[in-house]
């Protein structure tokens, strides 16, 4: 338990702190150097898993980090603590601006963001479905405040959607982590149990049609979290009308802690029967995703539902490399996202505190009043939408290689033609945003500052796309002429 | 170059003697003969045969007269032209006297001709009257109708002797060419409709006319004056000699007698063969009347026909 | 068939959560709630009984304390302090939506038949089919009623369906796990009443179908 | 005939200096400048520093020769070169790969970029602001680097990158002069469509790597029938690019919007890259399946005869050059169709001269359409218009463009002496070739026809032409524009101009001879390695010494002592009095009697509204107006833009905004997966 309570303790604190400073220009610069030494901190725990050396890292008997969960940390980490760093120019930005934000609501976003970060940690360290269960739904209650920080109308009915329909959809996935309980108890194992390295390693004797039963739950549970399409209508409203710094937490980080949770439960039921056919509803489900994000992005009026659209879009690619059953590929795609994501919401939040509107008809000219802005926004969405030099490049052909050696040449077409569409789409949005007259009453504040974390995010997708060789650095991911079953189990035995 | 200075015997140069001395003589005779037969059908004496010639000489001596917003292209048109087709009679199958077995490749030719028709619109467009740029587009469209029938015909006679130079289709040796007596003739009928047209004859456009709403190639020399106009219509009396020269010679080459005959007779034959096309033509003149601009299109359409028969024929005839 | 102690009890609750659905007026509804988490409480101290589990017997008590007590008193304090009476014409007429409820019930008693693996041992389906009815009656209970309140009684139903299916398949799940599940649904439903203050400070009404700025 | 010359002159005078430097040195150190260009303007950007144009115009010339150099050194001798460590871009990484099919492509690169350079000062004093400089300048070094390595890349990996990296960088600097909306358009429709290319590149390479299991480009081989697929998937992305028939809407907004040297790469240079992967792929992987044969046939035949009419009705100067280019990419398809028809029936020399016809023609567009790009920017910077119906007379005005337009547009009209007649000259050999050896009757008669539709799309090209430099550049001026001062001597651009041109001669006139040097990349193409100096014997060098000696000759001794007392009056008036510009042929009329003869296809209609009391004998005002719609801009792609609206907008409307109906969402969600999952 001690590893565990100190990979949480210092977030904890900053909690507790951030509620007790009177001063939020402290408590603004602390929580961000707080989440900065957080990252060291994770990075020198879990060096040895991240290096491969020791397969995964038990704590308690339900919590144990294996190698995704380790990689998935340091990410949620990083993201935590640029987007608090860039919280600190956010708020300066409001109050020089002139409404500035008051010193208790400034307080609850620093405590809600620390207790987020916590619950996100969590969600990574479990081993048993019950507390991932448990941590998915505490990193619902702790981004509630965030997204509500605005307290404006259009907050409050965001966050009440996203309360509602979150934890209804959460509430299937407790059916689901039931219906595998009881697979575990009715299966002929010597001790019926929630633990998923314990089920994966029964898992030929659990009674099969259960944990069917609940692998759907389940997806459908963490599915409406991670925002799947017919489950996603609360994403796009959350993040348009929580503040830049939280909606790219949102969209950067929570994301990912729902889709790690389809991937422990995908984990299971592989381990059971590799070509279920129950299995292929995520990848189809995943194509769906895509294909109808990209459909949405061509109409969007809104600046911020553009980029949350845009991760509905990429939820739906991970989704994709999910129901591949390539964990590596996974989370190549989550990093690439999370990065030029984080960078877009951020650059969103600078472009709407200085023209003061979301409106994407009444935004142009970036390029006349803030260049560097115009140039960051511009090689933020290439990122995103998987322009070549960067890594979404990589993960998006590594992604479409291996559904083709898999033989599902249907939704890698779908697929192809989705990314041509909202490639198109968030370029022709950019393109309007940054090209045209300037606009007038653009106030500028700090125009350098404003741009460095984003800048800074766009590099390391950068080195992604550029520097990163997909076969050495993920082991257990190999596109060549490996057969489907055969490359599953590698892999689920490689965890 | 090798065969023209080494196997020097005398018959090469005389044929070559007789070329150039009908090549300067036959175009303003021909044109004589067709002004003569045209007065001698309306039953009026006409001017002498030889009265192109002292037309041209008088235009020579007169000073020119240019108009003011002209550049370089109208003041070098005539000569550009004029070179270009002394250098297309030298290639072209016009006559058997063809000199030394110049190698005249049909695209080759169908391109200068395209060459010169270039210069001969730009001149038109450069001195800015509504007349000459009438003229210009009349003679592009028309160009672009019969352009496609002249290549086909020329290209099908090239397909069954399997090579696209001319002058060896033409040359009276081509064994798979003998027997075509049907293609050449069909090929001739098609090259002389399309000449018609080209050279703005009768049916296609009225070359003595003087409204100049009608004109085509009237219209786009309306700016030329004395030797520019001399040099202008010098070229057009060449290209007259040689299209109807490539037609004539097809004619004579569907007759089988030709092929066996001796070289005087051919030589012979291909001149007079030119002067009836010529005497054809004035007929045709007197004959029908001009056709209506947009009815034009029709007319082409038959030496369109024309072409693609040959065509017909030259991919039933090739696989033997 | 002989109705074992505990099938009956959770029989008796699903049969409580369908009488929720019968009034719009929210005040009944929470004492309905009440009475039916009792029943939950009581069917899981009798499980406990039968199978000997003692951690049972703690969370049997954790669910009467904060699901029976303290989760409906909370409510009633925030319904008086929004001073909201009832819920205006919901969807569906209520007596309407109660029927359906009962015709859910009998759904769900045929639907756990088919559902492979739910019947064995010496636990019978009546179980099963109690939880599934409830989980059906939160779902009506959401999808039909406009008043923020009774959707938050709707969430609380759905949750007590999903731990009545824990409690009669699996006997229960770790203490731990129970546990959060507890506190997770404490914490959501003060949130919940939280942001209810909000909406009628902001927008005079609790009626959740009007709050529809928010679309593409 | 001359003697057969083995090595190209050029190459000889050069070999002692570049003995030592390898092409990929060279090619590396083009990039290098280039991108190191770039970055000077991103610094200059961020700080004060004033970049001069002399600079960034020196830097752009001395990549264009590394290039220049780097191909010709690449010449002679093959080089494979990759970077293991820095540049690797996941599934694999950087190689490079130059080989002599790759040498025509890159010398044109350097050509064309080295006259853009030129003539890049006396465009960018247009450009108003500092940092439309220096966007202005750093995508074109982007794109010119994005060209050169799409040019090198050997695996489909690097291939896509740099492609993508190519479009991006030529769409926004469609926008440099952004504030237009127009501008806008252009490079988002320029967008769409490489965006598209690249999506069937992408599937094409996946369905390969599937099949052959790597991403090399030399692994692959499309004569099995499982490549078809990816064969046709190929040819219709590189259709798009190139800007083939039905795929051509967005060629003529954005070249006419880019600015001038811009414009000249785009045209001459990006649609070839699309060529060189055919001629990589299809041809070197010997692909000769009939379906992609008849495919590339009949597009190539439609966009060469559609985009030659476009051209003619069009009324603006740079959108007319654009459908030009339309025509000329299908005359390389077609012929690029012959090559494979002909290997599908195994006609060695008719392969081999339509091969040499592709590579010669493609390199020959890219020079004088460049140069005609570069002469109607000239036009445009100069009278501010493109508009033909407002310019006119302006031969003495701006001499040296017009010189240079009228060598560019004597060379696409294909005539004598000028390199655009050598190389359709090989086409049209090609053809005939074929109708004359025993290939099926089908085959033969195709080629026949195709013989007739080249000649008919050449007169047509000429009328083209001959509408553009008539009322572009003589008469008179028809606008207030047209009467500027006339050009001062010499400047850059025109010095541009004149370098292409004499290219254009130069390689025209020695046909057989520059002919030669393609000799390796047939060899590389299709394993036959007779000399391409062969397939050219016309003496067209002696015919055109002939031609000027004549032409000089008669200019001489007739019209030149009588040029002293020329006398100068107006223009034929017939009697009407001093007649203004208005009476003057108009781009629009000129092109009428074609227009009225193809009208179905143009969709030309002509209204006549004629007012006064008694309107057939004494009307007091006439107004004619022709309109001609679009056809497949129209018809086609509208009607798919709509499609794909209204899908978007019913996915929208699911968004309602009521949270029961999201929770319904939730529970039919929930349903339909049950029984999906539990049923299968």
């Amino acid at each position: 338990m001690n590893e565990f309570g100190s990979l949480l303790f210092l977030p904890s604190i900053a909690a507790i702190l951030s509620l007790v400073i009177q001063n939020p220009a402290v408590t603004r610069k602390f929580c961000a150097l707080a989440a900065w030494i957080q990252l060291v901190i994770v990075l020198s725990m879990l060096s040895q898993i991240l290096t491969g050396h020791v397969p995964n890292l038990p704590f308690v008997s339900g919590l144990a980090v294996d190698r995704l969960g380790a990689c998935f940390i340091v990410l949620t980490t990083f993201v935590v603590a640029s987007c608090l760093t860039h919280a600190d120019y956010f708020f300066q930005a409001a109050a020089n601006r002139g409404d500035e934000y008051s010193a208790n609501r400034v307080k609850v976003f620093y405590a809600s963001t620390n207790i987020f970060l916590m619950a996100m940690t969590t969600v990574f360290c479990c081993d048993s479905l019950g507390y991932l269960w448990i941590a998915i739904e505490a990193t619902t209650l702790s981004s509630a405040p965030l997204v509500y920080f605005e307290r404006n109308k259009y907050a409050l009915e965001a966050t009440w959607k996203y309360l509602i329909v979150c934890s209804v959809g959460i509430a299937f996935a407790l059916l689901g982590t039931v219906f595998i309980f009881a697979a575990s108890q009715r299966g002929d194992i010597q001790a019926a149990t929630l633990n998923v390295s314990e089920l994966i390693a029964g898992s030929k004797a659990l009674n099969f049609p259960l944990l069917r039963l609940g692998f759907i739950f389940c997806l459908l549970g963490y599915g409406t979290k991670a925002g799947i399409f017919p489950l996603h209508t609360w994403l796009p409203d959350a993040h348009s009308e929580a503040p830049a710094p939280a909606s790219a937490m949102l969209s950067g980080s929570l994301l990912n802690c729902a889709l790690f949770g389809i991937w422990k439960v995908s984990t299971v039921i592989l381990a059971a029967n590799p070509t279920a056919p129950a299995f292929q509803l995520v990848s189809v489900l995943g194509t769906i995703t895509v294909l109808a994000a990209s459909l949405l992005i061509i109409r969007q009026h809104n600046l911020k539902r553009l980029w949350a659209y845009s991760s509905i879009e990429n939820v739906g690619l991970m989704v994709f490399a999910i129901g591949l059953g390539s964990g590596p590929l996974f989370f190549l795609q989550a990093v690439n996202h999370s990065l030029a994501k984080v960078a877009l919401f951020l650059l969103a939040g600078n472009i709407i505190q200085a023209t003061g509107t979301k409106k994407l008809n009444k935004l142009h000219g970036l390029m006349e009043n803030a260049p560097s802005w115009a140039a960051a926004l511009a090689l933020a969405s290439l990122a995103v939408a998987g322009a070549p030099p960067f890594g979404a490049f990589v993960a998006e052909m590594s992604l479409l290689t291996l559904s083709l050696t898999d033989h599902r040449y249907i939704l890698a077409l779908t697929i192809t033609i989705a990314l041509a569409i909202s490639f198109l789409g968030i370029l022709s949005h950019t393109g309007k945003v940054i090209f045209g007259a300037g606009k007038p009453n653009f106030k500028h504040f700090a125009e350098k500052r404003a741009v460095a974390i984003p800048v800074l995010l766009i590099l390391c997708s950068l080195v992604i796309g550029l520097a990163v060789d997909t076969a050495t650095w993920m082991p257990g991911y190999d596109h060549k002429h490996i057969s489907q079953t055969q490359r599953k189990v590698a892999e689920v035995s490689c965890r | 170059m090798e065969s023209l200075l080494t196997d020097l015997n005398r018959q090469e140069w005389l044929r070559a003697g007789a070329f150039f001395f009908s090549l300067i003589l036959m175009p303003p005779l021909t044109v004589g003969i067709i002004r003569k037969t045209k007065a001698r059908f309306q039953n009026r004496i006409g001017a002498p045969i030889f009265q192109p010639f002292y037309d041209l000489t008088k235009l020579l001596k007169k000073d020119e007269t240019i108009s003011n917003h002209v550049s370089w292209i109208f003041r070098s048109a005539p000569s550009i032209n004029l070179s270009l087709l002394f250098i297309v009679a030298c290639l072209a199958p016009w006559t058997t006297l063809h000199p030394f077995g110049i190698p005249g490749d049909l695209f080759l030719l169908i391109y200068l001709l395209a060459f010169s028709r270039f210069f001969t619109v730009l001149s038109a467009l450069d001195a800015g009257s509504a007349f000459g740029g009438f003229g210009a587009s009349r003679e592009v469209t028309l160009a672009l109708l019969v352009e496609p029938a002249i290549m086909l015909s020329l290209a099908s006679l090239g397909v069954t002797a399997g090579t696209s130079d001319l002058t060896t289709v033409f040359s009276f040796e081509n064994v798979k060419l003998q027997s075509q007596t049907g293609l050449w003739f069909i090929a001739g009928c098609g090259l002389f409709l399309s000449s018609l047209v080209e050279l703005s004859r009768m049916p296609a456009d009225d070359p003595t006319t003087h409204l100049e709403l009608t004109m085509v190639h009237e219209a786009m020399i309306l700016e030329n004056s004395a030797t520019n106009l001399a040099l202008a219509e010098l070229t057009h009396f060449v290209k007259i000699v040689v299209l109807l020269g490539i037609s004539s010679q097809c004619f004579l080459h569907s007759l089988p007698w030709v092929w066996h005959a001796s070289e005087i007779t051919r030589a012979l034959a291909s001149i007079g063969g030119v002067f009836f096309m010529a005497a054809f033509i004035a007929v045709i003149e007197s004959v029908a009347v001009k056709l209506r601009w947009t009815k034009l299109p029709e007319f082409i359409a038959y030496s369109v026909a024309m072409s693609i028969f040959c065509v017909l024929i030259a991919l039933s005839r090739g696989t033997n | 068939m002989t109705l074992d102690t505990f099938e009956a009890l959770s029989v008796l609750s699903a049969i409580l959560g369908i009488l929720i659905l019968g009034t719009t007026l929210l005040r009944t509804n929470l004492s309905f709630y009440r009475m039916h988490t009792l029943a939950i409480a009581a069917v899981t101290a009798w499980i406990a009984h039968i199978t000997k589990e003692d951690h049972l017997y703690v969370v049997a008590l954790g669910v009467f304390l904060i699901k029976v007590i303290f989760i409906p008193n909370f409510l009633n304090w925030v319904m008086k302090k929004v001073d909201v009476g009832s819920d205006k014409q919901a969807f569906i007429a209520a007596p309407l939506s109660m029927h359906l409820g009962a015709l859910m019930l009998g759904l769900s008693f045929l639907l756990s038949k088919q559902i492979p693996g739910l019947v064995g041992g010496h636990d019978s389906h009546l179980g099963s089919t109690a939880a599934m009815s409830i989980l059906f009656t939160g779902v009506l209970l959401m999808l039909t009623r406009r008043a923020a309140l009774s959707q938050i009684v709707g969430f609380l139903v759905i949750e007590n369906g999903i731990y009545l299916f824990a409690v009669t398949q699996t006997h229960g799940m770790p203490m731990l796990v129970e546990m959060g599940l507890l506190l997770e649904v404490l914490v959501g439903v003060m949130i919940s009443g939280l942001l209810l203050f909000n909406i009628k400070k902001s927008f005079e009404h609790i009626d959740v179908s009007q709050l529809t700025e928010l679309k593409d | 005939m001359a003697g057969k010359v083995k090595i190209f002159p050029f190459v000889s005078f050069m070999i002692p200096y570049i003995e030592a430097i390898t092409p990929s040195s060279l090619f590396i150190t083009a990039c290098v400048i280039w991108s190191s260009g770039a970055v000077l303007t991103v610094v200059s950007d961020l700080t004060k520093l004033r970049l001069e144009d002399r600079w960034m115009t020196g830097l752009s010339i001395a990549g264009s020769l590394a290039t220049i150099i780097g191909s010709i050194k690449s010449y002679t001798q093959t080089q494979a070169f990759g970077f293991s460590g820095f540049p690797n871009f996941g599934l694999a990484p950087l190689t490079c790969l130059t080989d002599s099919l790759s040498v025509p492509f890159t010398l044109l690169l350097g050509l064309v970029s080295l006259a853009a350079a030129l003539a890049t000062p006396s465009f960018t004093h247009t450009l108003a602001t500092k940092s439309q400089h220096n966007h202005f300048f750093r995508l074109t070094f982007l794109m010119l680097s994005g060209i050169l390595m799409v040019l090198l890349s050997a695996n489909a990996i690097a291939f896509l990158v740099f492609w993508e990296v190519m479009s991006v960088a030529a769409a926004s600097l469609i926008t440099t002069d952004h504030i237009r909306h127009r501008a806008q358009r252009a490079a988002i429709s320029y967008m769409t469509a490489s965006r598209i290319a690249t999506a069937l590149f992408t599937a094409a390479f996946l369905w390969m790597q599937h099949l052959s299991g790597s991403f090399d480009f030399s692994a692959w081989h499309f004569n099995d029938p499982r490549a078809l697929p990816a064969a046709i998937m190929l040819f219709l992305g590189a259709a798009t690019k190139a800007g083939l028939w039905p795929m051509h809407v967005y060629l003529p907004q954005s070249y006419a919007e880019a600015p001038g040297p811009a414009a000249a790469i785009l045209s001459g240079v990006v649609g070839k890259t699309a060529i060189y992967l055919l001629l990589r792929l299809l041809i070197q992987g010997n692909c000769e399946s009939l379906p992609v044969i008849y495919l590339a046939l009949a597009l190539g035949t439609v966009s060469c005869v559609w985009g030659v009419l476009f051209a003619l009705v069009e009324r603006d100067l740079k959108r007319l050059l654009a459908f030009s280019s339309v025509e000329n990419m299908g005359l390389i398809v077609v012929a690029l169709a012959l090559t494979m028809l002909a290997r599908h029936h195994g006609l060695d020399m008719v392969m081999a001269i339509a091969v040499t016809g592709v590579l010669f023609h493609a390199f020959n567009h890219g020079l004088f359409k460049s140069l005609l790009m570069l002469g109607a920017a000239s036009v445009e910077r100069a009278t501010h218009t493109r508009e033909l119906s407002q310019l006119g007379g302006l031969a003495k005005r701006m001499p040296w463009t017009m010189l240079g337009f009228f060598v560019g547009a004597m060379s696409i009209c294909a005539m004598p002496a000028t390199n655009g007649f050598a190389s359709k000259w090989l086409i049209y050999q090609a053809f005939f070739r074929l109708a004359c050896d025993e290939a099926p009757l089908f085959d033969r008669a195709i080629a026949l026809a195709m013989v007739g539709v080249l000649a008919f799309v050449g007169a047509l090209a000429l009328a083209c032409y001959a509408k553009a430099i008539g009322i572009a550049f003589l008469g008179r001026p028809r606008s207030r524009q047209a009467q500027m001062p006339p050009e001062s001597g010499i400047d850059n651009l025109a010095a541009a101009q004149i370098l292409l041109s004499c290219l254009c001669i130069l390689l025209g006139t020695s046909a057989g001879i520059s002919l030669s040097a393609l000799s390796p990349a047939l060899n590389l193409l299709t394993q036959c390695s007779n000399d391409t100096g062969s397939f050219f014997p016309l003496a067209i060098g002696q015919l055109s010494l002939i031609g000027v000696f004549l032409t000089s000759a008669i200019y001489l001794i007739i019209l030149g002592p009588k040029t002293k007392d020329i006398r100068t009056y107006i223009t034929w008036d017939c009697g009407y009095g001093p007649l203004s510009a208005r009476a003057e042929e108009t781009g629009s009329s000129f092109s009428h009697p074609i227009g009225r003869i193809f009208s179905q296809i143009l969709q030309l209609n002509v209204e006549t509204e004629i007012q006064g009391k008694d309107r057939r004998h004494f009307p007091e005002a006439i107004r004619v107006e022709t309109k001609m719609s679009p056809f497949i801009e129209t018809k086609a792609y509208r009607r798919f833009l709509d499609v794909v609206n209204w899908l978007s907008l019913t996915l929208t409307r699911l968004q309602t905004g009521s949270i029961h109906v999201h929770l319904l969402y939730l529970f039919l969600t929930m349903i339909v997966l049950v029984l999906l999952g539990t049923t299968l």
